[in-house]
């Protein structure tokens, strides 16, 4: 097992590294923005003097690499900085609203990975089936449908006048579990049906892939039933691509749904790192990209370790 | 309750023209539900606004977003208050009076009014939150319209502000957003991080971008004031995610339709559509230093070419007013409604442009949808109609973000919009007097800049109404903004909210006071 | 009335069919069969003959693509065709059990031996887990298994091949079958181990009386194992007998043409009496990563002959091709091309270094781009490296695919799909032969062939070198192959030379103790061969 | 009764569409010389619908201006008119014809995804590939770059790059490919690794072809089969990302018609019960599944597996 624990450092030493890099483009590219928050947050309302002396007052005069060398400096001591809108810590910003966004890509993750993994077997089992097909060509249909549109069809179906769930899932900050839960079901819903179809088909794909193998004809010359080869023999084999492919749409789930965010009024993280782009909010911008970059390298990392778990040639050497 | 969409068409017009005739702050109640007379106490009112973000902040410097404008007259207290008649009112200031020259203006300060902390308000108060803004290098919203005052001081419950010229507007100017009544602290100083206030809700918390909860205020000085018990505020950035709200009575009120779709939501069960035509008005600056727009005929020519009718129907839905190229509304005090309305006339066109010499006319005009909602749209629509009169304008679009900085007042034809101001001198003071920062069209003209400065400290009704009536006139025909249209403020709200007969047009929302002035039927 | 009780498995005129291209064509053609218990029948042909397709049915299974078209098949009393799929399925890894060819390909990757032992067992509801577990170990002792006891618990990468095979074995006598379909089962492995595990197949099939169809297209192995033998061609019967028999008296022709098979040797050469090798290895050294798998190998390659490198898988013979061509550098030592040093990187060798040695793979399939045709295929070294282009490149290939006996205008513009295992062989050579090189290395170029075609490719091989005095490097585990076309022989075990010298002297005692265990385990067409050696070594060890 | 209903029209268009896919399959075999017929012959009828399907969406896309009765951006009408036989479809928000866009919209969504989704593919595999075979400090430092750039969320990182660049239809193609490409480049890269470690890999090299050469005869080749299926579906995210760029007011710009900010703009109709905006997502997501049953009938016939 050593060598998953040395995999494991070393994937971290190169996600800090992959963290440092984000954060330099992210830098770089709010630099290339034109106009600076000072300009920003005082828009059309500002006069030029105002915007001087904001930009003086917040230190935005300083050359460019300067500023950065601050913010890393601060950074490699757990600060985060305070937004230069309001003042608050960022922290504290992203504290709250990364919980939100954890919930709800947990909730949503919770119904799509089951849903598509059952999906997916149930498919590769009867493949070519009216079953096969029609799964396939429903999960292709509820993928191209843009993301805030499978979003208003369910407000209109499920919420609408005398509807069975809210259509906003702006809740009380002392909303209690089941709250949560009644809440965010439209847009758990919504991301269930845009991640659900990727993850599936490729669960059917890894799968079938297998079913030329001679293990698997093995397996149905001992007189197995094919869903016990399925699940039990081709599965198992199959599993890395399909964690791969989960966690690039937990991955998704976590940093992609700002539109889902937007067209539910759900206070996450999405819609924070587009109003501080827009605002020029620097320290916020930096924040939020780290949390995104750190959760996709997480993400992977964990991909990564579960597939070597899951493959009993990387765990157990000879 | 529904009605076929033609119909609706009909009553719509037919109200319009009446609030310009009238020419008075206009409300559109839906097919003439009647108001309720007796007001009741009790419930939580939601409500929904669509603008403001998680970079807004507690400073009342900073605000600038509806968001914060509503929070803003939920919780606080202002000395002045602009009443649904458009008219002043006194509000923490008892009463007001100015010198002969309109310089030095006194406040009292009403008493035996209480922070939601308990504090009770003293003319130091208002001392420290209009400093608040005051002083070189104030990076204050607001900085510029308190620019003026050369001294503040209080002596009790009296303020004296002293200016540094004549203003007969000035207590309209203490109405403003950005100066709310704030507790000093004891160095003479505001804490711009309170939540504090005297206004009729307290508030519990706020996170912005998403939401702010209140409840009453049971000390509140206005008597039997506010209705509701509660408040809860909450921002939907996202046009059908707000009619979506508002349907499926997630909330009961909100600030703003979507006009492309404002005639179904009418039709929706159990909900009103509010329109009003206030200030707000779109434009389209022109450099009048740069050729060919330096050339007052080709101004002119742009002038005429532009199909306002078609313009308000079809950008505005029909919800707004054709405007006459200068920014005082129909509902204001010295709206100049004598003057002729400018319309598409192809003819007028073809006189000035002889007029310039030109034989044709092609100019770019520069815009993006931040500009206005539907500015590229309008824009197009200028285009074709300006073509029918031989004019070419190449429409280029610009992106949203970056707009205000890198296009607006930098590229020569640009788009547009203002919230408009309570008074005729505030507005032309901020955006047409020579020099001021925000001169989108860089224009300057003699006889209106004097008029500005005379009208400014003139105590004398008719003089002043003639002198604004002239400078109205100047701007549109002489002036560098052709200004299309005014766009009514469109919100929305439930058959269970009730509000006076009369609903001001300052601002949306009532005037930002819905959670004082409506009750729930 | 016994005789019928007897009887445990019989087809009559079993046709089965096969789809290719949306047609179905038959592959089995009418096989009449009947096995009693007990016995075990060697089902023997070349690729092709419909050898595996006829053991699956006898489970009544056919492979995705292939289906049963006609004939009856009963087992025991059971019509296999008319019964339900659930019927059938009892029956798998039930009453009929199936040992594959690849004991590496057919165990589940991801679960233990033992789960995989105890599946059917448990499926099939004749014993409980823990008796399942407890049967294993003592089927892997009889398997003579090292370690019985915790082998089970090791998953498949864990365990070699020969390991892995006994193991399978074991798995498939788990419910005590009345039946095993043996697919080949010893093909894939070394000599060396290929012994151990017939022997442990035998005893167990012994042991417990079960009736077996051994598939191979190996004669001397089915020759130990078989009571009778069945002779298959292209999905006919050609004859049956049993083992003796067969062995001694063959009727038909093709059978005879098999039989003689081994006959092919080359004439011996004279000793080379100096003169400059063409390639020579000195004292080469090679690692990968930080571990050596070549220890000081030196041998010499001239001119008209043929080195056989020989030695079990593991052993280096590969390696030391890849220092060679210079696709891994050595650590120490050289390789000397016509007395002169080669650069030890691949990438730094000239043009005309490279075109001079050539390679040709074991596995056709994966050495032929599947996606260009063989115009492409053979045309682009004579293109690359002697600049040949249009008609002259045109003609070149034609001459080429004469030279290896194609005709050029059926298959210059195939793909290699199209071809079949002996001909993409062929066209491997050609390849290697488009570049005019002196010095060709044949990796185990036989070894995925049937005999057949496999003693036409050494012929071809033999003639080429004649004809363009080639220098030939001919790595192979297999000692036939050796003695058909070795001039001089390098024993290779660990990475180390542990005897080289002319094919004569090699073929002769006294030897080094590893060439004298190989040279023995090379079956013999002897029914009591098996049975000869194995008491030999017991005797002896 | 409705629910009825509604499952008749579904077997009904299912019929029907099946049906089209078996009469195309027919003409397609008579039309077709002898290699090609064999090929349709095997074709299932899912994918002879996606391919009659791409091939009228094609039609639409080239001839656009012969088969609109209207122009693309001319106002002929009041807003939101409904159907009638002039305009067939009826009117757009500002008044414009709503099935002139929709055809005007093939053109440009269509072109614009194809556009977008090959720039991803001929970026992303060519440099994976590159990295497979070249290996060593090119791969680490594709793969590294790969790595941060995945980690920025790609709809942020657009919207970033699209304010900086500026939202012309150029910049949108060029920024979503730069974007794709990264996910097409880790496909490549792990398609490629399993095929340079082929003996006729092997033997090209020792032969001593030159990289480029190795790439587009002996490895892209080979290739091709999940590099199609990934195709299939990075085309489809395009369309998605570009709309979801529209919705948040950087896709493609008014008044060309395109179907992702169709969909936005009237997507608020859709509160209100009506089928408007269903009209450019349906066109969207028909195109999808067309071009998806394709994909899936060629890695079918890739993948060897009969059954």
């Amino acid at each position: 097992m050593s060598h998953i624990w040395t995999m494991i450092a070393k994937r971290l030493a190169l996600g800090v590294v992959t963290l440092f890099v984000v954060s330099l483009i992210i830098f770089l590219g709010t630099e290339l923005l034109p106009g600076d928050f000072a300009q920003e947050i005082l828009g059309q309302a500002a006069t030029p003097e105002t915007v001087a002396a904001l930009r003086e007052q917040l230190g935005l005069n300083d050359p460019m690499h300067v500023r950065y060398a601050n913010w890393l400096g601060d950074i490699l001591q757990g600060d985060l900085g305070e937004s230069l809108a309001n003042g608050q810590s960022v922290s504290d910003l992203i504290g709250r609203r990364l919980g939100n966004t954890l919930a709800l890509a947990g909730y949503a993750a919770a119904i799509a990975v089951p849903l598509s993994l059952m999906l997916g077997i149930l498919a590769a089992l009867f493949r070519n089936s009216v079953f096969d097909r029609a799964a396939n060509a429903s999960a292709l249909t509820s993928i191209s449908f843009p993301e805030f549109f499978v979003a208003y069809i369910l407000i209109f179906f499920l919420a609408g006048a005398g509807g069975m769930f809210p259509s906003m899932s702006n809740f009380r900050p002392d909303a209690d579990f089941a709250d949560f839960l009644y809440r965010a079901f439209l847009p758990a819903l919504t991301l269930t049906l845009v991640v659900t179809a990727h993850m599936m088909r490729m669960t059917r794909a890894a799968i079938i892939n297998l079913l030329a193998s001679p293990y698997i004809e093995m397996a149905r010359l001992k007189g197995m039933s094919p869903m016990r080869i399925i699940v039990r023999h081709a599965l198992p084999n199959a599993l890395a691509p399909i964690i791969n492919v989960i966690a690039l749409n937990l991955a998704y789930l976590i940093t992609g749904v700002v539109v889902v965010e937007v067209v539910f009024v759900y206070p996450g993280l999405g819609q924070l790192m587009v109003d501080s782009v827009a605002a020029r909010d620097m320290p916020v911008v930096q924040g939020v990209a780290l949390v995104f970059a750190a959760a996709y390298v997480l993400l992977n990392l964990t991909a990564d370790v579960l597939a070597t778990l899951s493959n009993p040639r990387l765990v157990h050497r000879r | 309750m529904k009605r076929p969409y033609g119909h609706m068409n009909v009553r719509r017009r037919t109200v319009l023209k009446g609030t310009a005739a009238l020419g008075a702050a206009a409300l559109v109640t839906p097919w003439g539900t009647p108001l309720r007379a007796q007001p009741t106490q009790g419930g939580t009112l939601r409500v929904a606004i669509s603008t403001g973000g998680t970079t807004d902040s507690l400073d009342p410097g900073s605000w600038d977003s509806e968001f914060m404008n509503f929070q803003a007259h939920t919780r606080n207290g202002y000395l002045t208050e602009i009443g649904a008649d458009g008219s002043l009112v006194p509000e923490l200031a008892e009463s007001w009076e100015a010198s002969a020259d309109a310089s030095v203006w006194t406040f009292r300060i009403r008493e035996g009014v209480q922070f939601h902390s308990g504090h009770v308000l003293t003319g130091e108060d208002v001392v420290a939150s209009i400093n608040h803004h005051r002083g070189a290098d104030n990076t204050s919203a607001a900085a510029p319209i308190v620019a003026d005052i050369a001294d503040i001081t209080a002596d009790g419950m009296t303020v004296t502000v002293t200016l540094s010229a004549g203003n007969a507007d000035f207590p309209f100017v203490m109405s403003d957003y950005h100066l709310p009544i704030l507790p000093a602290q004891a160095d003479g100083t505001i804490d711009p991080a309170t939540t504090d206030g005297c206004g009729p809700f307290v508030m519990n918390n706020i996170e912005f971008g998403v939401r702010a909860d209140y409840t009453r205020h049971d000390g509140y000085w206005k008597p039997g004031l506010p209705y509701f018990d509660a408040v809860e505020q909450v921002l939907i950035f996202d046009n059908a995610a707000r009619q979506n709200a508002l349907i499926s009575g997630e909330v009961d009120y909100i600030d703003s339709a979507d006009l492309n779709t404002v005639h179904l939501l009418e039709r929706a069960p159990g909900i009103n559509v509010l329109s009003i035509t206030g200030t707000q008005h779109y434009g389209l600056p022109m450099d009048t230093r740069a050729a060919p727009f330096s050339d007052v005929n080709v101004r002119q020519a742009l002038k005429y070419a532009i199909n306002r009718e078609q313009l308000v129907d079809t950008i505005l839905n029909g919800y707004g007013s054709v405007g006459n190229d200068h920014p005082i509304g129909p509902g204001q005090r010295y709206f100049n409604a004598e003057l002729e309305q400018k319309t598409f006339d192809p003819d007028r066109v073809a006189f000035h442009l002889r007029e310039a010499g030109l034989s044709e006319l092609t100019v770019d005009l520069n815009i993006a949808d931040a500009a206005f909602a539907g500015a590229v749209d309008a824009a197009v629509l200028y285009a074709e109609s300006a073509a029918a009169a031989g004019v070419t304008i190449n429409v280029v679009r610009e992106p949203n973000d970056g707009y205000w900085s890198n296009v607006w007042m930098q590229k020569p034809f640009v788009g547009t919009y203002w919230g408009g101001r309570p008074t005729e001198d505030w507005m032309f003071a901020t955006a047409y007097a020579e020099g001021v920062p925000w001169n989108e069209s860089y224009w300057s003209n003699e006889r209106f800049n004097a008029l500005l400065v005379s009208a400014r400290s003139e105590l004398d009704e008719d003089i002043r109404r003639e002198q604004y009536f002239e400078m109205q006139e100047i701007v549109a025909n002489e002036g560098g903004t052709i200004i299309p249209m005014f766009a009514a403020y469109v919100g929305a709200y439930s058959d269970a909210l009730a509000h006076p007969e009369q609903v001001a047009s300052n601002w949306r929302n009532d005037g930002h006071r819905i959670g004082e002035r409506w009750w729930f039927a | 009335m016994t005789e019928t009780r007897d009887v445990l498995l019989t087809m009559k005129g079993l046709r089965i069919e096969g789809r290719a291209d949306e047609t179905w064509t038959e592959i089995v053609k009418g096989i009449d069969l009947t096995l009693h218990k007990g016995e075990v029948l060697g089902l023997i042909g070349e690729s092709g003959a419909g050898k595996s397709t006829i053991g699956l049915a006898a489970m009544g299974f056919a492979r995705d693509g292939c289906r049963i078209s006609g004939g009856e098949i009963t087992f025991d009393g059971i019509d296999l065709r008319a019964a339900s799929e659930e019927d059938r399925r009892h029956l798998r890894g039930h009453r009929i059990a199936y040992v594959a060819q690849s004991a590496a390909a057919s165990f589940n990757p991801a679960h233990r031996l033992i789960d995989q032992y105890a599946e059917a067992p448990v499926r099939h509801q004749v014993m409980s887990r823990a008796e399942a577990e407890r049967d294993a170990v003592d089927l892997y002792r009889r398997m003579q298994l090292p370690n019985p006891d915790e082998i089970g618990f090791r998953y498949p990468h864990q365990v070699s091949g020969g390991q892995l095979q006994r193991a399978m074995t074991a798995m498939a006598m788990a419910c005590r079958p009345d039946l095993i379909i043996f697919d080949e089962p010893t093909t894939a492995l070394d000599v060396t181990t290929q012994i151990e595990v017939l022997a442990a197949i035998r005893d167990i099939v012994d042991q417990f009386d079960t009736a077996a169809i051994y598939i191979t297209h190996d004669l001397a192995v089915v020759a130990q194992m078989a009571d009778r033998i069945k002779v298959l061609l292209k999905g006919e019967e050609v004859e049956e007998a049993d083992t003796r028999t067969m062995l001694t008296a063959p009727r038909e022709a093709y059978t005879k043409s098999l039989w003689a098979v081994r006959s092919f040797a080359r004439p011996e050469q004279a000793p080379v009496g100096g003169g400059t090798p063409v390639v020579s290895v000195r004292t080469v050294t090679a690692a990968y990563g930080s571990v050596d798998v070549l220890h000081d190998v030196s041998f010499d390659v001239h001119a008209r002959r043929t080195v056989a490198v020989v030695g079990e898988s593991g052993s280096g013979k590969s390696t030391t091709a890849r220092v060679i061509t210079g696709l891994l550098p050595p650590r120490r030592g050289e390789i000397l091309f016509n007395g002169t040093a080669l650069p030890p990187d691949y990438r730094k060798r000239s043009r005309d270094q490279l075109r001079q040695a050539q390679m040709i793979y074991q596995m056709a399939d994966t050495a032929l781009n599947p996606k260009l045709r063989i115009r492409d295929l053979i045309g682009r070294p004579a293109q690359m490296y002697l600049g040949l282009q249009g008609k002259r490149l045109d003609t070149r290939i034609r001459e080429l695919l004469s030279l290896i006996e194609l005709e050029p205008d059926d298959y210059i513009d195939r793909l290699p799909s199209e071809l079949s295992g002996g001909q993409k062989q062929r066209i491997g050579i050609a390849r290697a032969l488009a570049a005019e090189p002196q010095f060709i290395i044949c990796d185990e170029v036989t070894s995925a062939l049937d005999q057949l075609v496999a003693e036409g490719i050494l012929k071809l091989l033999d003639k080429l070198q004649g004809e363009f005095d080639l220098a030939y490097m001919f790595i192979t585990h297999d000692l036939a192959t050796v003695r058909a076309i070795a001039d001089e022989v390098v024993v290779m075990k660990d990475g180390r030379v542990v005897e080289q010298g002319p094919k004569t002297q090699m073929f002769r005692p006294p030897h080094d103790p590893y060439t004298e265990l190989l040279l023995s385990s090379v079956p013999e067409m002897d029914p009591d061969w098996l049975t000869g050696v194995l008491g030999k070594r017991r005797a002896s060890g | 009764m409705g629910f009825l209903t509604g499952l008749f029209w579904l077997f009904a268009t299912i019929a029907a569409a099946l049906a089209a896919g078996w009469l195309f399959r027919a003409a397609a075999i008579a039309a077709s010389p002898q290699g090609l017929a064999r090929e349709f012959r095997t074709m299932p009828l899912t994918a002879s619908f996606g391919l009659l399907m791409i091939l009228i969406y094609i039609l639409v896309a080239i001839f656009a201006p012969a088969l609109a009765p209207f122009s693309e951006t001319e106002i002929v009408g009041r807003e939101y008119m409904p159907w009638d036989a002039v305009h067939l479809l009826g009117t757009d928000n500002l008044g414009r014809d709503m099935l002139s866009r929709l055809i005007y919209g093939a053109r440009n969504t269509v072109g614009i995804a194809f556009a977008t989704t090959a720039l991803a593919f001929v970026a992303g595999s060519v440099l994976g590939l590159l990295a497979a075979v070249v290996g060593g400090w090119l791969d680490q430092l594709l793969s590294r770059a790969v790595d941060v750039l995945m980690a920025i969320p790609a709809l942020i990182f657009a919207l970033l790059l699209l304010t900086i660049v500026g939202t012309s239809i150029l910049n949108m193609i060029l920024v979503i490919a730069l974007i794709d490409s990264t996910r097409v480049y880790r496909l490549a890269r792990a398609v490629a690794m399993n095929i340079v470690v082929m003996d006729y890999v092997e033997a090209a090299k020792l032969r001593g072809e030159g990289t480029w050469r190795l790439i587009t005869r002996e490895i892209l080749p080979n290739a091709m089969a999940p590099l199609v299926a990934e195709f299939g579906l990075r085309f489809c995210f395009v369309f998605l990302t570009i709309s979801a760029l529209s919705f948040l007011g950087l896709g493609i710009q008014p008044p060309t018609a395109d179907w992702g900010s169709m969909v936005r703009d009237n997507a608020t109709l859709i509160s209100f019960g009506d089928i408007t905006p269903l009209l450019p997502a349906g066109a969207i997501a028909l195109l999808t599944v067309s071009v998806n049953f394709v994909v899936d009938w060629q890695l079918h016939r890739a993948s060897g597996l009969k059954e």
